[in-house]
């Protein structure tokens, strides 16, 4: 039977942004419009299944002492793979993530997955945990990225113009941590209610 | 372009790794093994998400007692067991218990004798003219261990606290939280007691409390395993020999003994 | 003439007016004295009695024990009725005490020796006769006066306390205007025995009458003199009274005689004389009975022992349903709830509120007024302190200097958000203790 | 009846002061400006100011049923951020605006600290901020008192180096020139101010080492001392924001070196900055030092001195 | 020009740019490590220390290694590894000599190890074409402006910790809240100096 909660548990219950306050500085810096936010979320997610995939392959090789260097190095390769292709294809998404693409590298989830998950299971697993996770980090940054541009610019992923006098903060750096923190506290709302 | 790149790569790693090994051996410091094993255990990525330096400030923080083990988010459940494996926490308790509060004097039951007025807590409350209940073994009422439980296991009920034994994990955080001392962990599978703590004599008990022990002894006469005895006009259950047989608890003419038998606990009831 | 006064502290209305005229009148012997053998800080007394035994009024009944500590004297004749714990005024606990039923007759045991003399005996002795008349510190602190006046240090001057800065009491200024010869022969023992060579009578500027005669009496003296202070409370703490009239400063946990000063109450000053010179021990003392909830306030000579609801029969029972009665003066007062408890040696006053007063405010979070600040005379930051107790940081209340504080309550007095900040610091301060 | 008597703790008097009276004091001491404000600038300034009082008293009250608090508009508090609010924005700003702002006041500012006594940052500064964030346009267009034509500020005037003309002293002090709906009268500001320190409310040692840092400073950068002081909102700043007892520090010396601070931004941001009026910001940056300030500046307890001395 | 253009950095990094509040760097121990003002103090002056030293020995390599070889996409690698190496180093030095000085703050340099905020500043300095020289005021400038915002943050929450603060917006959102408001403020630096 394959275990599909080490799928989900990224999305929802372990989620790795909002439960587990991990990834932080992407999170709010580049969440200001959608596109962004979800070219960030697939960024990272690819950078996380790749890392997991090669962890998970060779953890039998990686001696136990250096393998947090090792972890870094693999990690680090497919963030410079990914820094280039996305300056090659998407060069305006690459110039508005700007260093935060090479940051993906001391993001703390994917070298904590690697080092709790893939580390310890098997390739398969260790790929339904990278996407799990990936894609919890992709859709919740996502959202806040079409909050503050919905309020912040009145667009959603740059179309439209919903709100007459769009207001201006969301997309600044307050607007990002005002964002983060309503949607937490209604997350903790949620959670203490159906204790 | 690979060669190099594979060269510099290696030879930074090399260089550093090497420089690291030697210098590490050269210079170590030694520390707790308990610590090194927890260090182990971590995830080793230094987020810094638990509140300390590091996962070695946190492995630091962990032996200290009362520690809180659930802190680091990025390692999850996996990891606080595998700490509370090695710290050896879990093994401390040994049975399954449960806090009770020895008092049933409600709001109305158990007199008051002035309107006390100042911080709701019963510390502060007890600290003025012996607390405003006319017993002075009596419950405050004011809710210092309800505030106190970290599992929300107790509640507060025309001033009396009710704990939920389904809730209540036996931590005992409540027992120096009342400043009359009513709290006790009493082992699960005791389902008899003595809900008052009050040494005054019968008459003056009548007096203050509704549901006070007046030390009549009819509880002991009719105990068939002898459990129950008189102390300072109170009666005491001596919980080794008490059967949960609830004889006592319909003769007490006041009914401070009670049987719980509150559904969580019934398996406990032969 | 110049008048004195320290910073910080609150204006008070004075209320003083409901007693003000009042002259010290003598109660009727009640019925039934409760005299507790702990009337003082430290130790208490020995009985030395036993149930069924006949005593005269100034019989010791209670033996000192240990050096802290002072003797009893039954304050009625009659019949010790029984010795057991009974409910005391100032600790709101039960505490060993002797019951003597009145036999209606007011007899005196042979007086003790006059002492009209008293230049001529030595501090010892003196010290001797204050302790075996009983007296402790009348002001309200009752601690025993013969250690008082045998200071490890040096003593320059000696401060008479007559600024009774609590609003409603007014038994110290009665006092004056009575016995102004006999409070300042109390001060020239005192002087005698701590081998001071100035003296100082503080009375705050609101006690004109009482400021006229005593005047005229230490005119007479040489190294006394009268200095009068602004009304200000808690002006009659000693280490105020000692910063407004010398601006010296006691150092923190330090005592006045750190800064070579003694300060003592007029009323204990009187009691003194008393004892020395006419040989009396400390049976009685001046009650302010006051407060809206009284019938007659008045300022009455009572015995130790009688019991709050002998007293307010004596002033003409409740004027209306009590609602708070107090033992003390309403600033730093303990309230009772059991009206059976007798007079001690350290009652100033008993105060009745009715049920209006003492209605319950709302208590609101803090808003950083900084109010309480510039009223604590200690120059400590009550608002914090009482932050830190409410979020039972204990050790962080101790860092904002928690244990310097007296309680005055002037901080609680002015908080426009009502927070019971004394309650807050006596609580954080029991909890240190253990 | 009660049967029983009440017990508590010393004191057993209290004093006559509590929130409300003292909520009420500040709204009588900013009815003076208010009533200019009128004057000059016509009746939709009332209607500003009782928008943004609704909005704000509503939102407190919302947002303590929403937390599960005691319900505590009747304190005033909540009017008394309204009305500065309203003071803070141009006299011509939209409704809707204002509606925001209040509501952003209450909630950001002040309730998710947990009310009123625990809000770090001044309530009405902080939605006068996130306004001016997030619609500079609509923050920074001001009209001229009584014909409401659309002009520059004075301080933009000088910033810009417009050639326009600057008002009189004589206008600045009473008010008649362009700025926001309550700061501009300088004389109205000053009777509300003088009526506070009369309730002793408030204290001289913010407002004078806040308006005399700036008029050192801009005296020292080679600006005009008076203009400076009496132009923008430094008065309503000084006396009214700056002197809020849950946002400023506890003890006198800490109330100095706020207010030291304070002008020191004001001046920075005006004379370097990129905006042409630094109180808000500056406020608002001081503000986040209190806890710092306060940490530093406790008062000499009682009886320390001597210890060291003998 | 030179020192004009130097202060301008300074304050840049310090103030208009500040790289917790407005670049959103460093935020995970920022958020973790300010509980108490004790422990910022430490963090923020190893951080200071870290970045020094990171940025000069980074700043080196690339300009004289990585760019010499052509190997510029090598950077993310090597500067993690670097910096990784640098911290640890550093660690045992000071563990050894200078144990009163670890004390004070060396339990804060693993945590600081994977602060991106050490790595960004390395990046910057490679994007912005910094001199060494300028490169040191940069970081002692981001170091600074982090030892501003990390304490006054810290400051704040040891206020807030005894707030009343409505169950759900505790720990985390409220801590946002603040660092919104906070955000907030430094906006007024925007446009200082002309920058």
């Amino acid at each position: 039977m394959i275990r599909w909660n080490e799928f989900t548990k990224g999305i929802v219950k372990e989620n790795p942004v909002l439960i587990l306050m991990l990834g932080l500085c992407p999170l709010l810096a580049v969440s200001s419009t959608a596109i962004n936010g979800l070219g960030m979320g697939i960024a990272a997610m690819f950078v996380l299944v790749g890392s997991n995939i090669v962890v998970s392959l060779l953890r039998k090789f990686i001696p136990d002492g250096v393998r947090i260097p090792v972890f870094i190095i693999i990690i680090s390769t497919f963030v410079t793979v990914t820094d280039y292709l996305m300056a090659a294809y998407y060069p305006s998404l690459h110039k508005n993530l700007g260093v935060f693409v090479p940051l993906i590298v001391v993001n703390c989830i994917i070298l904590g997955r690697a080092e709790v998950f893939a580390y310890r299971n098997n390739i398969f697993y260790s790929v339904l945990d990278g996407i799990g996770m990936g894609l919890g980090f992709t859709v919740v940054i996502t959202i806040i990225g079409m909050i503050r541009e919905l309020i912040g610019n009145g667009s959603i992923f740059g179309f439209g113009n919903f709100v007459s006098y769009p207001a201006l903060i969301m997309i600044l750096p307050p607007g990002g941590f005002i964002t983060i923190g309503f949607l937490m506290g209604i997350l903790n709302w949620y959670r203490q209610k159906h204790r | 372009m690979v060669l190099n790149s594979v060269l510099i790569l290696g030879g930074i790693g090399l260089f550093f790794g090497l420089g690291l090994a030697f210098i590490g051996k050269k210079l170590a410091v030694k520390i707790d093994p308990l610590e090194e094993n927890i260090l182990q255990v971590l995830p080793g990525s230094n987020c810094g998400a638990c509140g300390f330096a590091g996962c070695a400030g946190y492995a630091v923080e962990c032996l200290k007692e009362n520690a809180d083990i659930g802190k680091c988010a990025l390692g999850g459940e996996k990891v606080v067991r595998q700490i509370s494996d090695i710290l050896g926490k879990e093994a401390k308790i040994k049975e399954d218990s449960v806090a009770v509060v020895f008092c049933q004097g409600k709001d109305g039951i158990s007199k008051d004798r002035f309107v006390y007025e100042g911080i709701a807590d019963c510390s502060a409350a007890n600290l003025i003219a012996e607390g405003n209940k006319e017993c002075i073994w009596a419950c405050l009422g004011f809710g210092t261990c309800m505030e106190v439980c970290p599992f929300g296991a107790i509640r507060m009920d025309e001033g009396i606290p009710v704990i939920d034994e389904e809730k209540c994990k036996g931590c005992g955080i409540c027992i120096p939280a009342c400043p009359r001392e009513l709290i006790t962990l009493i082992p699960k599978r005791h389902r008899v007691y003595v809900l008052c703590r009050s040494k005054e004599k019968g008459k003056k008990v009548r007096e203050m409390c509704e549901k006070g022990c007046i030390g009549c002894g009819l509880c002991v006469k009719v105990c068939p395993t002898g459990a129950i005895q008189l102390k300072d006009n109170l009666a005491v259950i001596e919980y080794d020999k008490c059967n949960n047989c609830g004889k006592c608890v319909e003769k007490c003419p006041t009914k401070s003994i009670v049987l719980n038998n509150s559904s969580s606990s019934m398996q406990f009831l032969s | 003439m110049e008048k004195f006064t320290f910073k910080a502290g609150v204006h008070l209305p004075a209320c003083k007016k409901l007693t003000i005229g009042e002259e010290i009148k003598e109660t009727s012997i009640p019925q039934q004295v409760v005299i507790p053998l702990s009337q003082h800080i430290g130790c208490p007394a020995q009985s030395i009695v036993s149930k069924g035994e006949k005593v005269k009024v100034g019989q010791k009944i209670g033996e000192a024990q240990g050096n802290v500590s002072v003797p009893v004297h039954s304050s009625i004749s009659g019949e010790v009725v029984d010795i057991c714990p009974q409910l005391h005024p100032v600790s709101g606990k039960k505490a060993l005490s002797v019951i003597i039923k009145s036999d209606g007759r007011d007899e005196w045991i042979e007086k003790g020796k006059r002492h009209e003399d008293y230049f001529r005996l030595s501090s010892k002795e003196i010290c001797n006769i204050i302790k075996e008349a009983g007296i402790a510190g009348l002001g309200g602190a009752a601690f025993p006066t013969h250690i008082k006046l045998s200071p490890p240090k040096e003593v320059d001057t000696v401060i008479l306390n007559g600024v009774e800065c609590e609003p409603y009491l007014s038994g110290d200024e009665q006092l004056m205007i009575k016995h102004p010869l006999e409070i300042i022969e109390g001060l020239k023992i005192i002087m005698q025995t701590v081998k001071a060579s100035w003296g100082i009578v503080g009375i705050e500027d609101n006690k004109p009458r009482a400021i006229d005669l005593m005047k005229k009496e230490i005119a007479k003296q040489p190294n006394i003199s009268l200095k009068i202070l602004k009304e200000k409370y808690p002006q009659g703490g000693e280490k105020q009274l000692i910063k407004a009239l010398l601006n010296r400063e006691v150092p923190s946990g330090g005592l006045p005689m750190d800064v070579g000063v003694l300060v003592d109450n007029v009323g204990t000053s009187f009691a003194i004389r008393e004892a020395v010179i006419r040989g009396f021990p400390l049976v009685s003392r001046v009650v302010t009975v006051t407060g809206w909830g009284v019938f007659s306030p008045k300022n009455l000579r009572v015995r130790i022992g009688s019991s709050i609801s002998f007293l307010i029969e004596e002033c003409g029972g409740f004027s209306f349903v009590p609602g708070k009665v107090i033992m003390g003066g309403p600033m730093m007062g303990i309230t009772q709830y059991n009206l059976e408890v007798p007079v001690v040696k350290g009652t100033s006053g008993i105060l009745v509120f009715g049920q209006q007063e003492a209605e319950k405010e709302n208590i609101r979070d803090c808003i950083r007024c900084s109010k309480c600040i510039d009223a604590c005379p200690m120059g400590l930051l009550p608002c914090m302190i009482a932050l830190y107790a409410q979020n039972q940081d204990w050790e962080k209340a101790k860092e904002y200097n928690l244990l310097d504080c007296m309680e005055c309550g002037a901080c609680t007095y002015v908080c426009p958000a009502k927070r019971p900040i004394v309650q807050y610091v006596k609580w954080a301060k029991d909890k240190l203790k253990c | 009846m009660k049967d029983r008597l009440v017990v508590s703790v010393s004191p057993h008097i209290k004093g006559k002061e509590s929130i409300f009276s003292i909520m009420l004091d500040v709204i009588i001491a900013l009815f003076p400006a208010l009533i200019v404000s009128i004057y000059l600038f016509g009746w939709y300034a009332l209607m500003l100011v009782l928008i943004s009082v609704v909005f704000c008293v509503g939102t407190e009250f919302f947002s303590q049923k929403l937390f599960k608090k005691e319900i505590t508009i009747n304190d005033l508090s909540a009017v008394v951020t309204g009305i500065l609010l309203a003071f803070v924005l141009p006299p011509n700003a939209p409704l809707w605006m204002i509606a925001i702002g209040a509501v952003v006041s209450i909630l950001l500012g002040k309730q998710v600290f947990g009310g009123l006594g625990h809000n770090l940052f001044n309530p009405a500064l902080v939605g006068r901020a996130v306004l001016l964030v997030s619609w500079p346009i609509q923050m920074t267009t001001w009209v001229t008192p009584f014909d409401g034509v659309t002009s520059a500020s004075p301080l933009n005037i000088i910033k810009m180096g417009l050639n326009e003309p600057l008002p009189s002293y004589l206008n600045l002090f009473l008010g008649n020139r362009v700025g926001c709906l309550g700061e501009t009268s300088v004389l109205a500001l000053l009777i509300g101010a003088g009526y506070l320190l009369y309730k002793k409310h408030i204290k001289l040692y913010t407002p004078l080492s806040f308006i005399g840092t700036v008029a050192v400073l801009s005296a020292v950068l080679g600006g005009n001392v008076l203009f400076n002081i009496m132009s923008g909102g430094i008065i309503l700043g000084a006396f009214f924001m700056a002197t809020d007892m849950v946002t400023s520090p506890l003890t006198k010396k800490g109330k100095v070196v706020f207010g030291l601070g304070c002008g020191l931004l004001t001046v920075l941001i005006r004379f370097k900055g990129g905006t042409p009026e630094g109180v808000c910001y500056a406020i608002l940056i001081m503000n986040m030092f209190v806890p710092l300030i306060d940490r530093y500046t406790k008062p000499k307890k009682f009886g320390l001195i001597s210890v060291k001395e003998r | 020009m030179e020192e004009i253009n130097l202060i301008g950095i300074f304050v840049s990094a310090l103030l208009i740019n500040n790289i917790l509040l407005i670049r959103f760097l460093g935020l995970c121990p920022f958020f973790g490590v300010s509980g108490r003002v004790k422990s910022s103090l430490g963090m923020s002056m190893a951080v200071f220390f870290v970045m020094t030293t990171a940025s000069i020995v980074s700043w080196m390599l690339y300009h004289w290694v990585l760019l010499p070889l052509q190997l510029e996409f090598l950077r993310t690698a090597t500067f993690i590894l670097v910096i990784a190496s640098l911290v640890q180093l550093e660690e045992i030095f000071m563990k050894k000599f200078f144990p009163n000085l670890y004390k004070a703050l060396g339990v804060y340099l693993p945590l600081v190890t994977t602060n991106c905020a050490i790595l960004a500043v390395a990046f910057f300095n490679i994007d912005y074409n910094h001199s060494l020289i300028q490169t040191i005021i940069y970081a002692w400038g981001v170091a600074t402006g982090y030892t501003i915002a990390i304490v006054l943050f810290a400051s704040i929450r040891e206020r807030v910790a005894l707030a009343p603060v409505p169950e759900a917006l505790k720990g985390y959102p409220i801590a946002f809240f603040i660092a919104s408001l906070m955000s907030l403020s430094f906006l007024g630096f925007k446009g200082l100096f002309g920058l």
